[in-house]
């Protein structure tokens, strides 16, 4: 068996730590070492979204991180997204606009979108596009999903 | 008596007949009265004592998984369609090769 | 995917001694994109990848008017685009930057891997030639700069030699009346690679009536991405006129070298650099005038 | 049953029931099963698209430490020639099982032909190339038309035509030939004072579904096997497994895990009997996942296909003939959806002329499943772009045209039935009167194209049970796997009828041990079938729920009414009882309750779409960029208008992608170039502007609230709708899906 490396990180702010090969992706560590399974393997080479995270404060997809690659940083997951208090605005909206059919890609959307919110409050329809590319649905044809993130920006903007 | 379509593909057995009327409670007795009238119409329609796996009797426009067993009404059309295959159905239905086809 | 070790390097002589040591069964690390995705498909053999990450030289992106822009090999394509001074210094390679992968690949993805990858339809290659931009090169025996365009050397194989580690680009300040566009022909309008990228800077005189000079690179149409030296020629010190552009992406059209492959057909490409060509001109051209 | 017109429930817009399991990441689908104990498997997929196989030595992977088994063909039992019966279809059991791990002969690039279960994933990978396979590799056949040629390469040895029952006695890659006839079209097109015949053809496309297939197995030391897994019919996976491992349906449980899409491509067995025998050799839970690469190698697609097209009208704008010359590809083993696109090639349009032949044609690529509405939207790609050109030459407006022809109800499909109360008229109508179709567009190199399409929809059979809870509250148990808010919408029919909120009905998703026999979720059919399940479970509810607050009252049955989730004593007015009284009661009336269920309801009602896209051509590049879209259906009635919209919105874009950009590309070799996500160009959200629908209500008669399917028609005239559009902004008529940029620059040029 390959050796293991232990690793230590702030996973949707906890301080976790774990050992995983240094071939296993954060992908893999998160589904398969920590049970987090709400990250989804759809493609596992960067054209899916359906793993998207948030490391450090930027976007990125899971399944192109090394496990080994986190020692010492802050990476947030679909299962950090929601408060004690409740859902974040995006998740409640996602379920009012009825963004999601399957659902497989809807972790992976709203990760990414959370992130576009983070760094910018009011995109247009046309920024949310853009950034949301690289995340592939099959059952929507995007519609509700564009509104939806739309939608949740103005209710942020409306909170702050 | 139900009205039974001849698809074209058998109408060289009716002598070009496309519709013909037929006594018959049921599927089986409809296709066993057209045999009577029209021989070798059966065989091409079943196997054994099924519905031949690539075809889908409708009633009315309806596809009943009953086959053979199926009631007939006075009143009903019947009609012989392709039936659907992989998934449609739960298993692929156009999917036949003779046994005696078997491979050694 | 096959086993492997992986070392965070601490200094570019750390990676360089790795590297070395290794040799070609040990690649540098950076944003991973392609590295980790050509491992796991098995398309490529490692037995150790070297982070370089962690090598604050290799991560640094700096950029003033006098000296130009330095952009570390592992610097993430997002922190380029973000830098508002570099955005508007170096708008062919923020074109290119743009449009790698989907956000979540610009989060991570490097400029430096993009040119190690050395994949013929690369992004960001044809931006970097057209910026005329220089390798710094780290190795065993010292450092050395050259070209990018004379960087690759055949799909996936570069110039690095034994032990080697491209550590930054520098590009020099783009001189009054400079404007450069990177644009790419794609099925969709992100996340495809390209079935010809086009990257063009253009040099205009005074009043604007007039090439100084021109820069035409080319990816996908050649095993390499491609400097078109007779599309230069055909642009210096010429009017700026439809005919010139036309005599241009006519002098890029002949450079070409494509095949036929799934994303396109040796025909289209051909047609595409000529439309392409024109186009990038005519952005840079714009941007030129409006700097 | 008389059900009120106005409704409480039906047509408003609760959040469903799993949604916050979903967007908060927790919903368990079939890759996220865990287990103690676990093992990984991996197979090995043929690298040639035709080959035979002389050997296969396992024994060096066998050797590798965490290795814990492998498994081939020569694992399961033998699978004999013959068609077995399963429920009310058959199947070809060497087929059906060769398809899983192949036998002598592997078929495509792709075919699964071994298996490895280990500690873990990469050394399930590692091990699989240590796996040594000879093979002498035949020439394989990829075109329909190449391969209906008398010296094709030959798929099967034994494969002969079927026509109608009737075999020919050659051998020959085409399984089937099939016909529908009505009238006599040479007369038809004789009458006709204008006729227009196109050859059209499409290439292979995938459901792309964005979860990869997956399956774990327990087979434990008793033989009794479970499985969890993402499929869209548990009780279709547990009936094929039984005779593919030769053991009885009751030994098989397959629960089934929230699944992410599937399209019609996850009802076929590919990898459940392999992790079950697995499990089997080595007494361990054994998970299988496949990649994105195996997922497009060696599942789906929906067939490449050739298409002739003949179609004649008169200059008063009438149909008059119409036929159509079709073969699809199966893939490896027969059974394309011929049958199905047949039967929709020409039914939007009452013609009294009809001559259609179909063909069912082996090639070496990776046996098809279906593809939402499987087959119709090739046939009306083909079809909708004749009548468009028909209709210009005949200086008629597109849907003037359309309307001018549509069938009504009372009219003959070409298949024979008659159509029942249809709402295609209406779609048109709706298009014309859109404020899409009333807007004038402008612009260099745009134009706008309309097509219709349509699915007859099926109903199958489904079961479904309810539980009272004493709070008044219901617990639905159904068996159709969700994958677009179908909980939703059968929890809504059953909320109706019992007077309760849709949240006071809370949907489960049983296993094939939980719920009566139910077939997949497919064919537009649960929010219809399993929709009446839940309507008549509800209305057994009702019954019981009667006789228990008779018995409170101390009175007959027939004495009580329900209505507005109130029961009471028609001999004593002020006597009421609500939903909950009664609940809260029936511990002291006779102990729990549960209603139940199981239908084959008949009365499909069939489904007609009508959409209008604007778009823009470079004449330079060929691209094409998509500006507008309307989507306009008969839905028969909403039931959560929200996912009806979610269905119209997501078919139209699946057809858009197949429209434009997606295709499997096949190197000479038959080896698929583009197996990825990268190179199979799916549409992103940067790629489309929002698509707007048209919700016309023409109520099914066949459907207590007049639900029809909805889900599969929205993809039917997408591919059509572009290609009409593409006509009117550049003048080319595009006859090869899909419409790709370099195609379309390629028909520019050659227009000069």
């Amino acid at each position: 068996m390959p050796t293991k490396v232990h690793v230590q990180m702030r996973l949707n702010g906890e301080e976790v730590d774990f050992l995983c090969e240094p071939r296993q992706s954060v992908l893999e560590v998160l589904r398969d070492v920590l049970g987090l399974t709400g990250s989804k393997e759809g493609c596992n080479n960067g054209n899916c979204g359906a793993c998207s995270v948030i490391l450090d404060g930027v976007l990125v997809n899971s399944c192109c991180v090394l496990g080994v690659e986190t020692s010492g940083r802050e990476v947030t997951t679909i299962e950090g997204i929601a408060s004690p208090d409740g859902l974040h605005p995006l998740q409640q909206k996602f379920l009012e606009h009825a963004a999601l059919q399957c659902g497989i890609c809807t972790p992976g959307f709203i990760v990414a979108a959370k992130a576009l919110l983070d760094k910018n409050p009011h995109p247009t329809e046309h920024q949310v596009r853009y950034w949301l590319a690289g995340n592939l649905c099959r059952c929507t044809g995007y519609d509700k999903i564009i509104r939806a993130v739309l939608d949740a920006a103005q209710t942020t903007e409306a909170k702050a | 008596m139900a009205v039974v379509w001849i698809p074209s593909l058998l109408q060289s057995l009716t002598s070009g007949e496309e519709k013909v009327s037929v006594r018959g409670a049921t599927v089986g007795e409809i296709i066993d009265n057209l045999e009577a009238r029209f021989p070798g119409v059966k065989d091409r329609l079943v196997n054994g004592t099924e519905i031949r796996p690539h075809i889908a009797v409708a009633i009315d426009g309806d596809v009943s998984p009953e086959g053979l067993e199926q009631d007939v009404q006075e009143s009903s059309e019947i009609h012989f369609i392709p039936a659907l295959s992989g998934g449609l159905a739960d298993v692929p239905r156009s999917v036949l090769v003779s046994p005696a086809a078997r491979q050694s | 995917m096959q086993a492997f070790d992986y070392t965070a390097a601490r200094s570019v002589d750390e990676a360089v001694s790795l590297l070395a040591q290794h040799g070609e069964q040990a690649r540098p690390l950076a944003g991973g994109t392609d590295i980790i995705v050509a491992v796991r498909e098995g398309r490529r053999q490692v037995a150790m990848l070297v982070d370089i990450k962690g090598i604050p030289e290799v991560n640094q992106l700096s950029y003033d008017a006098a000296q130009g822009l330095t952009i570390g090999a592992a610097v993430p394509c997002y922190r380029i685009y973000e830098h508002e001074a570099i955005a508007a210094a170096y708008p062919g390679l923020i074109d290119a930057v743009s449009l790698v992968g989907g956000t979540a690949i610009q989060g991570r993805a490097s400029v430096g891997g993009n040119l190690c990858n050395a994949s013929p339809a690369a992004d960001t290659t044809p931006a970097l030639i057209a910026h005329r931009a220089i390798c710094v090169i780290a190795g065993p025996s010292g450092r050395r700069e050259i070209p990018v365009e004379q960087f690759c050397t055949g799909p996936g194989r570069t110039a690095l030699q034994h032990g080697e580690l491209l550590v930054a680009l520098r590009m020099p300040s783009p001189p009054p009346h400079f404007g450069a566009q990177y644009l790419r022909f794609i099925p969709r309008n992100e996340m495809d690679i390209a079935v010809v990228g086009v990257g063009a800077s253009v040099v205009l005189n005074q009043d604007h009536s007039s090439f100084v000079s021109g820069r035409v690179a080319l990816g996908a149409v050649a095993p390499t991405p491609l400097l078109v030296d007779t599309a230069a020629a055909a642009l210096a010190g010429k009017p700026v006129s439809d005919e010139t552009i036309q005599q241009a992406a006519e002098a890029a059209q002949a450079a070409a070298r494509p095949i036929d492959d799934m994303r396109g057909t040796a025909q289209y490409r051909r047609h595409l650099v000529g439309v392409l060509t024109r186009r990038a001109l005519r952005g840079a051209i714009q941007r030129a005038k409006e700097r | 049953m008389a059900e009120s017109a106005t409704y409480k429930v039906i047509g408003t817009r609760p959040i469903r029931h799993d949604g916050v399991d979903k967007v908060t990441g927790r919903a368990i689908y079939g890759a996220d099963v865990q287990m103690a104990g676990l093992l990984h498997g991996k197979v090995l997929r043929s690298p040639h698209a035709h080959a035979r196989i002389r050997s296969i030595d396992v024994s060096r992977a066998l050797a590798l430490p965490g290795v814990k088994a492998v498994v081939t063909s020569a694992d399961l039992p033998p699978a004999e020639d013959r068609t077995i019966q399963l429920g009310e279809g058959g199947v070809n059991l060497k087929y059906l099982s060769h398809n899983i791990l192949a036998g002598d002969k592997v078929l495509y690039k792709g075919h699964p032909i071994a298996a490895v279960a280990a500690t873990s994933p990469h050394l399930a990978e590692e091990a699989l190339a240590l796996i040594q396979v000879e093979y002498e590799v035949l020439p394989p056949v990829l075109d329909v038309r190449e391969a209906m040629q008398d010296d094709a390469p030959l798929l099967h040895d034994n494969l002969k035509t079927t026509s109608l029952g009737q075999d020919t006695d050659k051998q020959s890659n085409i399984a089937t030939h099939t016909q529908f006839k009505v009238g006599d079209v040479e007369k038809g097109f004789a009458k006709a004072d204008i006729v227009i015949e196109r050859e059209f053809t499409t290439a292979t496309v995938h459901q792309g579904y964005i979860e990869p297939h997956n399956a774990t197995a327990m087979w434990n030391p008793d033989g009794q096997l479970t499985i969890w897994e993402s499929t869209q019919g548990a009780f279709t996976v547990q009936r094929q497994l039984a005779p593919v491992l030769g053991i009885p349906v009751a030994q098989i449980r397959v629960i089934p895990a929230e699944i992410g899409g599937g399209f019609g491509g996850k009802i076929n067995l590919y990898l459940e009997p392999i992790a079950a025998v697995l499990s089997k050799k080595t007494g361990h839970p054994v998970k299988v996942l496949m990649n994105r690469a195996e997922v497009f190698e060696s599942t789906g697609p929906t067939p490449g296909s050739y298409i002739r097209v003949k179609m004649g009208a008169t200059k008063d704008g009438r149909l008059i003939a119409a036929q159509a010359y079709m073969a699809y590809e199966a893939g490896g083993y027969p059974g394309s959806p011929i049958g199905a696109g047949m039967m929709c090639i020409f039914t939007p349009y009452d013609i009294p002329n009809v001559l259609i032949d179909g063909f069912d044609v082996v090639v070496n690529k990776p046996k098809t499943a279906p593809y939402r509405a499987p087959g119709a939207t090739n046939a009306a790609f083909a079809a909708e772009t004749v009548v468009d050109e028909l209709g210009e030459k005949l200086g008629l407006d597109p849907l003037q045209f359309r309307l001018r022809n549509a069938a009504k109800e009372g009219m003959r499909r070409p298949d024979g039935p008659t159509h029942p109360r249809i709402g295609y008229l209406e779609t048109v109508q709706a298009a014309l009167n859109s404020d899409h179709y009333r807007t004038p567009l402008e612009g260099p190199n745009v134009g706008r194209g309309v097509a219709s399409g349509y699915w007859f929809n099926v109903g199958l059979q489904s079961s479904v049970s309810i539980n009272v809870n004493a709070d008044g509250s219901v617990t639905l148990v159904e068996g159709s796997t969700d994958i677009g808010g179908t909980r939703a919408s059968i929890a809504m029919q059953a909320a109706e009828v019992l007077g309760l909120k849709a949240e006071e009905v809370r949907p489960i998703v049983a296993d094939t041990a939980g719920v009566g026999y139910n077939d997949v979720t497919g064919g537009s059919r649960t929010t219809f079938a399993s929709g009446y399940a839940a309507i008549e479970a509800a209305h057994d509810v009702l019954r019981q729920m009667t006789e228990r607050a008779a018995r409170i009252w101390k009175i007959e049955p027939q004495d009580v009414s329900f209505g507005d989730g109130v029961f009471r004593n028609a001999k004593e007015p002020d006597q009421r009882l609500t939903f909950k009284d009664v609940a809260a009661q029936l511990g002291r009336t006779g102990g729990p309750l549960t209603g139940r269920a199981t239908v084959a309801p008949r009365g499909v009602g069939g489904a007609f779409a009508t959409h209008i896209v604007d778009l823009q051509v470079d004449p330079e590049t060929g691209k094409v960029t998509i500006l507008r879209y309307t989507a306009v259906q008969d839905v028969g009635k909403a039931i959560h208008p929200s996912y009806v919209e979610g269905q119209m919105q997501g078919g139209a874009v699946q057809g858009i992608g197949w429209a434009l950009n997606e295709e499997y590309f096949y190197t000479d070799k038959g080896v698929m170039a583009n197996a990825s996500f990268l190179d199979y160009r799916m549409p992103t959200s940067l790629d489309l502007p929002m698509i707007d629908t048209i919700l016309v209500e023409v109520p099914n008669p066949g459907h207590p609230f007049g639900v029809r399917g909805v889900g599969e028609v929205p993809i039917v005239p997408p591919v059509a709708a572009i290609a009409n559009a593409i006509y009117r902004a550049v003048g080319v008529r595009m006859c090869h899906s899909p419409m790709s940029p370099g195609l379309v620059m390629t028909e520019i040029l050659a227009k000069g």
